[in-house]
């Protein structure tokens, strides 16, 4: 085993939403290589997105990804907004973050139960899992069900919101309606509250690193759509200033931008970030939980990333129930604005990391340039990190066992491989 | 014998109505539009509002009064309780070798219409003809309407698209009825309430009210004749049978097929339509199916469906068997005519067609 | 359904966002009953399992965009009983397919630092441009109840009940009232297919067409509509030229009225 | 507002599938029993049942079987499309729903006394065969009778047997065409108006009913015409789009009449006007 010469390929990575590849090339018991390849084809948003009107942005953005497509509605409305001078507050903003509880739900859900899970239990499925774990995986689709439902509940649909525009919503629920949510919402905190201390009790493999957490962090609240752009290594700016302290560079064997904090190197971004910047921001509940179960208030084994993702969905349900609880209608589902010559940001915490888009209009509030980073891409250098050294540490195992503990490791970070194919670096070379 | 009900009562009609196991439905304001629906109290009706019509457009605006019935017709009609758009007709599991099939309970609910057009009872006539004097009646249908007490309401004002004066089936309410009420804002707020069958009058001797003075009856009529006044709207009778079978070929068809979007929504808001698809669908097991009858269209390809391709391929020929069949092949049908003039095609055309319109031009084209 | 023999259930990636593929995980209700009724031998996004064909039924996500998946949707044909496709991008290019109406090249310099990396086709096509489609399921993204009915239909050999008229009628069978004629809201709903539950109405903003064009579909005439309702031309050629704007009829209403903003573009205009 | 039927209209009654008889290579007849035992069905020559297949969908199928004889239901189905070709591959003891009988019969009280001439094309035998076992029980009511059939190859045709045992009792002239001849074929090649020529008949006091394809009957009417028989002794059988066959679905209207209450058989003169009009 010392002198490993090997090369281990995984051309389909399994479980993860895109097409990727692994490839780990050992030789003479030195790990030489470890990669992420990413081969999911070119979508080319940014350039077709110039010469549009930037009200369909919400719309089009969307449509980069299924899994998350609110935190594309969310940082384009952000930008977008900016650039017309507006500022939804209130209900319309308390709704806004119902919409992304639901989709932080329904995606981490999906991760924790279906794509996750699945590794540390052994098997190849939620499917094949569920036949030995029937309660366990029932219980997570309905756990996910609900946070779709919260989708469809505000936004007309889970996958591609319809409701969601530049200034608001199309259309707001009443508060008679928006009560019916609550039954629902009381019986899914149970069970992440569950959900939590079944994932607690995985077997994790003993993995630290230490890296640089990359996450909004706001005075108030749990970031989700809000806040300026800080790490556990003293970053602190606006996510106006996003372009001057990270880069996106074309590697070959990529379709994919990967990014890089100028002047520090790879990052992390995602639950793991979001909770070590945040913990103190966390509901009283998820902070004890967390305790209890023994995680602390930060966590930097990426394997339990999963127990991170529970306590963040408990916090969805959290905050669901306290937005539905305090909902009153807005003025109008809307605010009215006139289209004008500018440059906005918008960078929103979708479930996997901030993603951050960049749009400047003409008068017309017709698109001269869009830049979107989606989260995959920043981790992408993370993702590689993890996996040298996490081969370097795991030398002694089969192959088969290897190459499984690699994608596991990959799956982590719940990448989100169609995202990451279609954005425009800002510097070339 | 007809009676005065104080526009303020009118709640006390509704507690009546309720009283005798009925469910409200009736008009409301939804989405900016009169809708009807599940009616709790007078308080749901659309009090002050009033509805503006032309092809392709609807409006709700204020009135300068608190009417009541102060709008003319929605989006939804009638059609929707007796025919819904959706509805199961059975469930069917197949097991062990044995087939059974079990029917959908029939409706056993029943149902008071509240503010019910003269055109709409002619509709619900037409609607009888079709699903009740066949050979095989409707059973849901047939249970529906043995339930339902039927409040109509007289027409005292018109919108742009009506023509029930060219139809014969208005303003005024003439038969098909419970009761029957005229609203009068002059020179005090109240109903002239007359009963048109033994329910009716048997809810009426129960209410106790006065009778209506010959000034107030003088009143009502006014204002039906004020309604039918307003109606500018023509689709005039006279040889309309003979004039669109011997059209079949016209160049105008083509004309209209240019501008018909061939949606179908001039087929799902006419009350008279009756035209259905019957769905067959499993669950992933194949153990268990089921039957649903929804609101189809002429205007669909799929309509005319047969091994080999559909019949009617073009919106030229779909547009065409729709206006020939409303206006000329019903009457060879049901002895009809399968238009009541309630405008709601004309309204509800998101291209604007206007029916009264395209028959003009088919006669001005014959004249010529 | 015999327990000898499952039917084998594959689920493919091309161009897209997974959205569709998504959906047949988001069917809370059903997916447990779906793993019992077909064998899913080949479904990356869900299972770690990958086994060979032949399958008997494909469901084929994305668009045709690099010649690799030119060549890989050949293979996945020939190894596949019945194919069906989801999605718009599967079904007519999807919004990628907004780079045929450009140069491409021009496209990946600007996104790409280099271009040389990149492997692409000018074009982004539906599945049924390269290969045979046994049923094409519209929507971006699909419909759960319509993925549901069609692998109940391809279970029990029927035809799928997805209908091909107008998504007004869905919108009037949910009995809401009509943005374009009540709000005067432009709306696609009169020549989009049906699928969606005429979501967008429902939520008082105008339809703009993810389910593609409906059977017969008169472009010209709602464009008219629109334009009556003082919509742009710019407007009008964006709304055609969205998530199925590479899909026939979208197509050539777009580029009709593109000839007419810009006639001088057009060769045969002198 | 009578009472209401039982079983409803819509409800199909189980049947089981006694015995399928494969006719042609994808033409095949079943017998079919009640599961509730005693359920029979009465009908006339020319009525139709609506046929479901559990879970596959429903089709208008005429009745094939003789009317007088108590007991099974005979249906003739040559698998087209969707439902029809998933009939094809069920077997004897399968079940299979049934509603019905619907329409209208072929005019066989109208014909008595009369010449009869029985005109089809392809599948149109079928629902023309319960007429035939009619005539055969009460062939003293019938002058001249004669079955005039065209079908596309010899393999095409339908009943062989009992077409040669009508012939053979001498009871009824059949003659036959065929589209396609094929080795060993000696009869007739050509069109069913081909033989309509060599036909001794009474113009004045002749029934003619026709049964197939729209295009064939339009023609066989003519040739009838041509026969100076009158338009209103001259009947069709028509096919449209049927969902509910009660008459309130409206998918097989034609002009002004429905198919499934007002025909399937109509007289000439009722449906001439339509049976000429290209609708596309
Ligand atoms: C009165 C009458 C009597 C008949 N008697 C006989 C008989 O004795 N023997 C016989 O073999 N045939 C008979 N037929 C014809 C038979 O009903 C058709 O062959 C049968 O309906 C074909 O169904 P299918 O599912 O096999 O074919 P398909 O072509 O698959 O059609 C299936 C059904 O769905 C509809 N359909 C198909 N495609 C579409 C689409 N794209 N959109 C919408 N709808 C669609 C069709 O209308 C059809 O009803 C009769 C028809 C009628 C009207
Ligand atoms: S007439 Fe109007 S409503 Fe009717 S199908 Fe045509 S466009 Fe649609
Ligand atoms: S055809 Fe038009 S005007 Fe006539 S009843 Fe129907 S919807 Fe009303
Ligand atoms: S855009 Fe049209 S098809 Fe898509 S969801 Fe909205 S209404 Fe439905």
């Amino acid at each position: 085993m010392d002198k490993r010469t090997e090369v281990i390929q995984v051309d389909v990575l399994a479980r993860v939403e895109g097409e990727g590849a692994l490839y780990l090339k050992m030789d003479g018991g030195e790990v030489k290589e470890a990669q992420l390849r990413i081969f999911e084809p070119p979508r080319f948003f940014e350039a077709f997105l110039r010469g549009r009107d930037f009200r369909e942005t919400p719309d089009i953005t969307a449509r980069i990804c299924g899994i998350c497509p609110v935190a594309y509605q969310m940082g384009a409305c952000h930008a977008a907004e900016q650039i017309v001078g507006i500022h939804p507050e209130g209900p319309l903003r308390e709704l806004r973050r119902l919409l992304y509880c639901g989709e932080w739900i329904e995606s981490h859900v999906l991760h924790i139960y279906m794509l996750h899970a699945p590794d540390f239990l052994g098997y190849e499925s939620a499917i094949a899992m569920a036949e030995h774990h029937a309660e366990v995986v029932e219980r997570g689709l309905r756990l996910k069900k609900i946070g779709n439902e919260l989708m469809s509940f505000i936004g007309g649909r889970e996958v591609h919101p319809i409701n969601i525009k530049v200034g608001g919503f199309y259309k707001v629920p009443t508060v008679k309606e928006i009560r019916t949510l609550r039954e629902r919402l009381l019986w899914g905190r149970d069970a992440a509250i569950e959900t939590v201390r079944w994932t607690a009790a995985l077997d994790f493999p003993d993995f630290n690193r230490d890296y640089e957490f990359v996450s909004l962090r706001h005075p108030d609240e749990y970031p989700l759509n809000e806040g300026r752009l800080v790490s556990n290594r003293g970053l602190d700016i606006d996510i106006s200033d996003f372009g001057d302290h990270f880069e996106e560079e074309h590697v070959e064997r990529s379709n994919a931008l990967q990014a890089i904090h100028k002047g520090h190197g790879p990052y992390m971004v995602g639950p793991l970030a979001r909770y070590h910047n945040n913990f103190d921001l966390l509901t009283p509940t998820c902070q004890e939980l967390a305790r209890e179960v023994g995680l602390g208030e930060s966590c930097t084994n990426p394997f339990q990333s999963i127990v991170v993702r529970s306590i963040e969905v408990l916090y969805a349900y959290e905050e669901a129930l306290r937005i539905v609880d305090a909902y009153t209608e807005p003025d109008a589902p809307s605010l009215d604005f006139t289209p004008r010559a500018g440059t906005g940001h918008g960078c929103t915490e979708a479930p996997r990391g901030i993603c951050y888009h960049r749009y400047t209009t003409d008068d017309n509030g017709i698109l001269l340039d869009a830049q979107i980073v989606p989260p995959t891409s920043q981790n992408q250098k993370s993702v590689e990190e993890d996996l040298l050294h996490l081969a370097r540490q795991s030398m002694h195992l089969p192959t088969e066992d290897l190459t499984w503990r690699c994608e596991q490791a990959i799956r982590n970070y719940d990448p989100c491989i169609s995202c990451a194919t279609h954005f425009l670096k800002i510097f070339v070379e | 014998m007809p009676y005065r009900l104080d526009a303020s009562s009118l709640q006390t009609l509704f507690e009546n109505l309720k009283a005798r196991g009925y469910d409200l439905l009736g008009p409301q304001r939804k989405d900016q539009a009169i809708v009807y629906d599940t009616l709790e109290s007078v308080e749901d009706l659309p009090q002050g509002w009033t509805d503006e019509q032309e092809a392709g457009h609807y409006k709700l605006k204020r009135r300068d009064d608190d009417a009541y019935f102060g709008y003319v017709v929605g989006p939804r009609s009638w059609k929707r309780v007796f025919l819904p758009p959706r509805k199961r007709l059975w469930t069917a599991t197949q097991k062990d070798g044995q087939l059974s099939l079990e029917e959908e309970p029939l409706p056993s609910q029943p149902i008071a219409l509240i503010g019910v057009r003269s055109c709409e009872i002619h509709a619900i006539a037409i609607q009888d003809r079709v699903l009740l004097e066949g050979p095989h009646p409707d059973p849901y249908y047939a249970a529906m309407r043995a339930q339902s007490f039927i409040v109509a309401v007289n027409c005292t004002q018109s919108a742009a698209t009506c023509f029930c004066t060219s139809m014969d089936t208005g303003p005024g309410a003439t038969f098909g009825f419970d009761l029957a009420m005229t609203e009068i804002m002059e020179p005090e707020h109240i109903f002239v309430l007359e009963a048109g069958s033994p329910k009716g009058r048997e809810l009426l001797a129960d209410m106790d009210l006065e009778n209506a003075t010959d000034l107030q009856q003088a009143h009502a009529k006014a204002g039906i004749e004020q309604a039918r006044q307003q109606i500018k709207r023509e689709l005039p009778q006279d040889g309309l049978k003979d004039l669109l079978y011997q059209s079949f070929e016209h160049t105008h068809w083509d004309d209209i097929a240019s501008r018909c979007l061939s949606c179908a929504n001039c087929t799902m808001v006419c009350p008279t339509c009756f035209c259905t698809e019957m769905e067959d669908v499993t669950d992933l097991t194949g153990d268990h199916a089921e039957r649903w009858q929804r609101w189809d269209s002429c205007f669909h390809e799929s309509f005319t469906h047969v091994h080999g391709g559909s019949v009617r391929q073009s919106t030229r020929s779909r547009y065409r068997q729709w206006l020939t069949h409303k206006l000329a092949s019903w009457l060879d049908q049901f002895g009809t005519t399968g238009c009541v003039g309630c405008g709601r095609c004309i309204t509800w055309c998101p291209a604007g067609i206007d029916l009264t319109a395209e028959v003009k031009a088919f006669r001005d084209s014959e004249r010529k | 359904m015999s327990d000898t023999h499952k039917p084998k259930l594959a689920v493919w990636k091309f161009a897209s966002c997974d959205g569709c593929q998504l959906s047949l995980l988001d069917c809370e209700d059903e997916l447990l009953a779906v793993a019992g009724a077909v064998d899913i031998a080949y479904f990356p996004e869900a299972t770690r399992r990958m086994d060979g064909g032949p399958y008997d039924l494909s469901l084929v996500e994305g668009s045709i965009t690099t010649p690799h998946d030119a060549e890989r949707i050949q293979a996945i044909r020939k190894v596949s009983k019945t194919l069906v496709t989801i999605g718009a991008c599967a079904t007519s290019g999807g919004i990628q397919a907004l780079r045929n109406f450009r140069d491409v090249k021009a496209f990946t310099s600007l996104v790409y630092a280099h271009p040389a990396y990149i492997d692409t086709l000018a074009q982004s096509t539906p599945i049924a441009e390269h290969v045979k489609v046994d049923f094409e399921l519209r929507g971006c993204p699909i419909n759960k109840a319509q993925l549901v009915e069609v692998i109940s239909a391809f279970l029990n050999q029927r035809k799928p009940l997805v209908p091909h008229h107008s998504v007004c009628v869905e919108c009037k069978l949910k009995e809401q009232v009509c943005v374009m004629v009540a709000h005067q809201t432009p709306c696609l709903g009169p020549v989009t297919q049906a699928g969606c539950g005429a979501l967008c109405p429902g939520f008082a903003r105008g339809c703009y067409g993810c389910f593609g064009p409906k059977e017969s579909p008169n472009t010209s005439s709602i464009a008219q509509q629109w334009r009556e309702m003082g919509a742009s031309e710019q407007q009008i050629l964006q709304a055609f030229r969205g998530i199925n704007g590479y899909s026939e009829a979208f197509r050539v209403e777009s580029e009709r009225i593109e000839k007419r903003l810009h006639p001088s573009d057009d060769p045969k205009t002198p | 507002m009578g009472p209401i039927e039982q079983p409803r209209p819509m409800t199909p009654r189980p049947f089981r599938i006694e015995t399928v008889k494969q006719e042609t290579s994808n033409v095949f007849t079943w017998t079919l029993r009640a599961q509730k035992e005693g359920d029979t069905l009465a009908f006339q020559p020319g009525q139709f049942t609506m046929l479901y297949l559990f879970g596959v969908g429903e089709v208008p199928i005429s009745i094939s079987g003789d009317a007088e004889a108590s007991g099974d239901l005979i249906h003739t189905i040559r698998a087209a499309g969707t439902v029809t070709q998933a009939m094809q591959q069920k077997q004897a003891g399968d079940l299979v729903g049934v509603r019905g009988p619907f329409g209208n019969a072929w005019p066989i009280e109208e014909a008595e006394g009369c010449d009869v001439v029985l005109a089809v094309g392809g599948l149109g035998l079928a629902p023309m065969r319960p007429t035939l076992y009619h005539i055969l029980r009460h062939r003293e009511r019938y002058k001249r009778v004669y079955l005039l059939y065209g079908a596309r190859t010899p393999s095409d045709i339908l009943y062989p047997e009992e077409l040669r045992a009508w012939s053979d009792s001498g009871k009824i002239d059949v003659r036959i065409t065929v589209d396609v001849g094929m080795d060993g074929w000696t009869g007739e090649v050509g069109l069913v108006t081909d033989l309509i020529r060599d036909i001794q008949l009474d113009p004045y006091h002749c029934v003619s009913m026709i049964c197939g394809p729209e295009i064939m009957m339009h023609f066989t009417a003519r040739a009838l015409f041509h026969r100076r028989i009158a338009p209103q002794h001259i009947h069709v059988s028509m096919e449209r789009s049927m969902r509910c066959a009660t008459g309130w679905c409206g998918h097989c209207q034609l002009g002004p009449k429905f198919i499934c209450k007002d025909g399937p058989v109509f007289d000439y003169p009722t449906i001439q006007a339509w049976l000429h009009k290209r609708e596309r």
